[in-house]
């Protein structure tokens, strides 16, 4: 539903315009954290059992007498968000407060507002601006800058590194990611996410679904360029090195405990689902059915939009659990190296194709 | 140039041979499983008395225990601990063999030998305790040994004795008796000490 | 291409820190990523190792080595009982040898299966390590069958064992070897050639055998370098005469010799090496009594050895000095991690932050040992 | 491997065995040059071998044409060490180990080191040593050379007041980190070591520990040091 809808069943919409556009606004944001608190629960929940199950362990179990962690572990996350809610508040000494304070809540900004222009379905997105993917692409790199508060603020070498490291990478990974959804954008001429969503109706080649990932090779490439790149973006692993564990201690959280970290968490969940949905959106058909003409509808289409999204999901933990983590400079050399190249090839790719084909 | 793509190529298969090992495992996880639920499930103990022929040999590491009955203050445990965390102070008993009932104090051990010393102190602390097993080999009487295994009919095994104090670690095995019951069996203040 | 100095920082990883496999403490310079010098901080673990043994008998000297290196303990009693007994000049039933080998073997497959799981941490990758450290419970429940112990064994003693065989213990190495050898096929696969594992160790980290020898590097590491020195072959102590196996070297398959890829190369060949000896030994296992040559009182003559024995990290050399006494007049142990660490300042300047401990993670050292 | 491959990789190892490296430094492919440099290897092995064989059998045929009580590598090392560094040894005994008296030690190190016969480029173990709280300190070097597989153990006596030994830590660089550790435990001085600090211990510690007369401290930064467990005595 978008905010016009919601300020019309307001009743006193007409009256007051603009009490009832804050209330239609404050009633979608406080739905769109609520869903991130839920599906960062349910990821975490996911995270800890699909890397244990690839690793031969369980994860939590919650066995026996006594309240333990629920039935297969369920109430973890939950147990997880507890504590962390409790802990004690540490901001260190020397730290600089203000940006300490600051950056964990810009970094969420940055993934919170993503949401605005997600179509979960045919009727509900937030708002369904014109510039929607453009929108994302804009907001989402604010993170960025909340994660260089971070390093810096914390007064903290091993920040500052993770902090350095972090805005060379995701700044650089903007730029593949653009470009792969420039060819997007050439294939459906609107910047609009329910647009391109409405080109990918219908089918190709009889059965095969009339996505953009299988309109020509080219999108086909450019979808792993966008989705590697967004994996990137969201400092996974094999592209995690800002909180490098194993060498930055935690990088740029190393300072933050509690809520604050927390914070992070949740961000980069949502960060993850962002970069999902748009690949969803762009490449794989947004909510569209695989089958055309069957199982459509508002329901069917939360159902496939949700399937697709948190299938890449998997995909970012399955990558996480599988791979080492690349050096930083190669990080880079990925990038500027193979990335950059391919996209702009694909770009012409598209061009040509579309020319000849479409 | 085709070194480039060589690359790109290698990394992808690669890459995907990983992704499908995980893959693999993440869909057998209920064969693959090698966790145990710890305080429903334990451990299971290696299998002892079925296999070995060397009973005598007593091979496990858990918590010492010391039949104080069968002890004859000999003193061996002691002398063959490496760190120390074995303290055992003896009196000279005024009859070799003989039941003194009020303190607690048993003439003869299981295996027969006439008792000449009374225990009047064994304290083990197993905070310090490195679990080597070299206070067993060399007792007469087999009265010291860990817990479990071939010893689980004498003492069942005691893996997990986690105390909050770390003083609770020391375990004193020897009677407690009040000391004028004591002062009638001390011969002249002749303390034997280690 | 020029690089740009400007002021260096200086960066202290550890002692508490996530990959520095304990409490070691790096003082690094760092100029941005690329590191100018770097220096290990050692003793945070220090526990006095030599002058306890000259406080104890031989006999009680066995548990304080296996606190040394307690990822190879087997390794490490052995070390010391060969050279107790060179010392006494005594000789230890066939048996007994055969044994010693088995174990010592298995061991070192463990400390081998720790050392790769533990570098791929350090680059990474989490899951391998899970399997390692999977596989490696099974031999340290073997030991546990064996000897009660499941990682400080006190169980190869001077003269002879703690305990011979179980029954059925022959058959239960045999299921776990056949169990094992495929799994180094998977190792292989999801970490070993791995073009994002490849990427970070290949040519990184570079030890000429010059500079190895020269720093006293030893085991693995120094056949990482191209450099085929196995004390098993070229000086063998026990009966390690006996068996027929290689010593792999690193080549520099995927980079450079002496790179940190070579090192965990070796050291994955060396397992299946190990295996075959253990098979081989399991084939030719005599039957005997371990504990016949067990000495009463060990008192060594006056006199003193040098015995070198290889360990899972190396050339670990026990200097023994005894005065006639059942107590060690004086005991030095060589410890392999401690040269292997101490060529980490030589080795890794001039690399970025994240090679550091890549390197670090390739030279596997056991901070137990190297502070004693 | 392409035969342009082979050319290449012969002719750049043909010009590195004759000292010119840059050729084989400069095959931009990585896994030609790593083979290069496995052949290079490889020949110079081959050629290390066939020097060694070439020079085995003449020395082979005069001990059979004398036939002398064959000499103990520590009489040889010794013999060699005399003659070129007179009175440097300490006593005749040389059956188990040499005895120095440290003088030329750093001399005779770079000697032994380099010296074709005997090679020895590898320190295994550096052993401090007390031999008792009237008399001297020791340090023990148990030498070995890779080349030949053979050992030798050298001992240098210092006096217990003043201890001091030449550093070999410029000539086997792993005797940086031993003698520190030999300074640490018993405060034998090596002169000319760059860095003469505590390795293992702190740096304020007090005493040598592993000497005899070694007595720990009553307190360390205000700690009293307990001799004996509470309730322990």
């Amino acid at each position: 539903m978008t905010i016009d809808q919601l300020m019309n069943w307001i009743p006193f919409g007409a009256d007051w315009p603009a009490l009832a556009f804050f209330a239609a606004v404050l009633v979608c944001a406080l739905t769109v954290f609520l869903f991130i608190a839920v599906y960062a629960l349910m990821a975490i929940y996911g995270e800890v059992k699909i890397s244990s199950f690839m690793q031969d362990k369980v994860g939590p179990m919650g066995q026996g007498v006594g309240f333990h962690a629920g039935k297969w572990g369920l109430l973890q996350p939950v147990a997880d968000a507890v504590k962390l809610i409790l802990k004690e508040d540490i901001i260190p000494t020397l730290a600089d407060k203000k940006l300490f304070i600051m950056a964990p809540f810009v970094v969420f900004i940055g993934a919170f507002i993503s949401f605005a222009a997600l179509p979960f379905n045919q009727h509900t997105v937030v708002s369904d601006l014109n510039i929607g993917i453009f929108y994302i692409l804009a907001v989402g790199s604010l993170s960025v800058i909340g994660i260089i508060l971070a390093g810096w603020g914390s007064n903290n070498k091993w920040s500052l590194y993770g902090g350095m490291r972090s805005a060379a990478q995701i700044v650089s990974y903007e730029i593949p990611a653009a470009l792969s959804i420039i060819t997007v954008i050439m294939l459906t001429g609107t910047l609009s996410m329910q647009g391109i969503i409405e080109f990918q109706k219908g089918t190709i080649w009889v059965i095969l679904p009339n996505w953009i990932i299988f309109n020509n090779p080219f999108s086909f490439i450019a979808f792993f360029i966008f989705f590697i790149s967004g994996v990137a973006e969201c400092n996974r692993t094999p592209f995690d090195i800002p909180e490098a564990e194993s060498e930055l201690v935690a990088g740029a959280f190393t300072e933050y405990s509690g809520m604050r970290y927390a914070f992070f968490f949740l961000s980069e969940y949502a960060e993850m689902f962002v970069i999902s949905a748009v690949a969803t959106t762009a490449f794989l058909g947004g909510w569209n059915s695989p089958i055309s003409g069957f199982f459509d509808g508002p329901g069917w289409g939360l159902f496939w939009f949700m399937g697709k999204s948190l299938f890449l999901v998997f995909v970012m933990l399955w990558f996480r659990w599988t791979f080492p983590r690349l050096r930083v400079d190669q990080l880079m050399s990925i990038c500027w190296k193979v990335f950059l190249p391919f996209a702009l090839v694909n770009i012409f790719g598209v061009a040509i194709w579309s020319l000849i084909i479409g | 140039m085709s070194r480039y793509f060589r690359n790109i190529f290698e990394s992808i298969s690669t890459l995907m041979t990983g992704l499908g090992i995980t893959w693999r495992h993440m869909i057998r996880i209920r064969k693959d499983n090698v966790t145990l639920q710890y305080p429903e499930e334990r451990w299971p103990r290696p299998e002892r008395n079925i296999g070995f022929d060397f009973s005598e040999y007593n091979i496990i590491r858990s918590r010492l225990q010391v039949d104080i009955d069968d002890c004859i203050g000999c003193l061996k445990c002691e002398r063959a601990c490496p760190v120390q965390c074995i303290k055992i102070v003896t009196v000279k008993s005024g009859a070799k063999g003989e039941d003194l009932m009020d303190i607690g104090h048993t003439g003869l051990t299981s295996n027969g030998t006439k008792k000449a010393l009374i225990v009047t102190r064994f304290d083990i602390d197993m905070s310090e305790c490195c679990y080597c097993n070299l206070c067993v080999y060399p007792c007469p009487e087999d009265c010291i040994y860990m817990t479990g295994g071939p010893n689980s009919k004498k003492h069942p095994i005691d893996y997990e004795f986690s105390q909050y104090d770390r003083n609770d670690l020391i375990f004193k095995f020897a009677k407690e008796v009040e000391e004028e019951k004591m002062a009638k069996y001390l011969p002249q203040k002749e303390k034997v000490e280690a | 291409m020029g690089i740009v100095h400007g002021d260096l920082m200086t960066l202290n990883i550890g002692p508490q820190h996530p990959s520095t496999h304990g409490v070691l403490r790096l003082k690094v310079k760092t100029d941005g990523e690329i590191i100018a010098d770097v220096e290990p901080v050692i003793g945070y673990l220090h526990r006095c190792f030599e002058k306890h043994c000259e406080n104890v008998t031989y006999d009680q000297v066995i548990p304080y080595t296996d606190r040394c290196d307690y990822i190879a303990a087997m390794n490490n009693n052995f070390g010391y009982a060969v050279a107790v007994e060179e010392l006494m000049d005594l000789k230890v039933p066939e048996r007994v040898e055969y044994i010693r080998v088995i174990v010592s073997e298995l061991n070192r497959i463990a400390s081998h299966l720790l050392a790769l799981g533990t570098f791929g941490l350090d680059v990474g990758a989490f899951t391998p390590f899970l399997y390692m450290f999977r596989d490696r419970e099974r031999i340290l429940d073997l030991f546990e069958v064996l000897c009660g112990a499941r990682l400080l064994y006190n169980y190869i003693w001077v003269g002879g064992l703690s305990h011979d065989f179980p029954n059925g213990f022959e058959e239960k190495i045999i299921d776990f070897l056949d169990y094992f050898e495929p799994q180094l096929d998977e190792y292989n696969n999801i970490l070993t050639f791995n073009k994002i594992f490849i990427e970070r160790t290949a040519d990184v980290g570079v030890m000429p055998a010059e500079v190895a020898i020269s720093y006293g590097v030893s085991g693995p590491n120094l056949r990482g370098s191209g450099v085929k020195w196995d004390l098993r072959k070229d000086d063998p102590y026990s009966i390690y005469d006996k068996f027929d196996f290689n010593i792999p070297v690193g080549t520099g398959t995927v980079g450079t010799i002496g790179d940190c890829w070579d090192r965990y190369y070796v050291r994955m060949l060396e397992m299946s090496e190990s295996i075959n000896i253990v098979r081989q030994a399991i084939k030719a296992l005599p039957s005997g009594d371990v504990h016949q040559a067990l000495p009463k009182k060990i008192r060594p003559p006056k006199g003193s050895v040098y015995k070198r024995t290889e360990s899972p990290r190396g050339d670990l050399g026990y200097y023994i000095e005894s005065d006639g006494s059942p107590i060690p007049y004086r005991l030095k142990m060589r410890s392999p991690a401690f040269t292997a660490l101490s060529v980490m300042g030589e080795i890794s300047s001039g690399w970025m932050m994240s090679d550091v401990l890549a390197i670090l993670g390739s030279l596997d050292i056991v901070l137990g040992e190297i502070d004693r | 491997m392409s035969d342009e491959q082979t050319k290449l990789i012969q002719e750049a190892v043909a010009k590195a065995l004759a000292g010119n490296m840059d050729m084989i430094n400069n095959i931009e492919d990585r896994v030609t040059r790593s083979k290069a440099k496995a052949a290079l290897v490889k020949a110079k092995r081959e050629a290390k071998k066939g020097a060694a064989t070439s020079e085995e059998t003449p020395s082979e045929e005069i001990v059979q044409a004398e036939s002398p009580p064959e000499k103990s590598l520590n009489q040889k090392v010794a013999e060699a060490i005399e003659k070129k560094f007179p009175a440097s040894l300490a006593g005749d005994d040389v059956d188990g180990h040499i005895q120095l008296t440290g003088a030329n030690w750093f001399e005779i190190a770079h000697y032994l080191k380099d010296n074709p016969d005997f090679l020895f480029d590898s320190l295994q173990c550096v052993t401090g040593f007390d031999l008792g709280i009237e008399n001297d300190l020791e340090v023990r070097y148990n030498l070995h050379s890779m080349t030949h597989n053979h050992t030798i153990e050298i001992r240098i006596q210092t006096d217990r007041k003043n201890p001091k030994i030449p550093s070999v830590e410029q000539v086997w660089r792993i005797g940086d980190w031993f003698e520190r550790e030999t300074y640490d435990m018993y405060g034998i001085i090596f002169e000319g070591h760059r860095n003469m600090t505590r390795i293992l211990l702190p740096d304020d510690w007090e005493g040598w520990p592993l000497r005899k007369d070694y007595e720990t401290q009553e307190t360390y930064h205000g700690i009293v040091v307990q001799k004996v467990k509470d309730g322990w005595e």
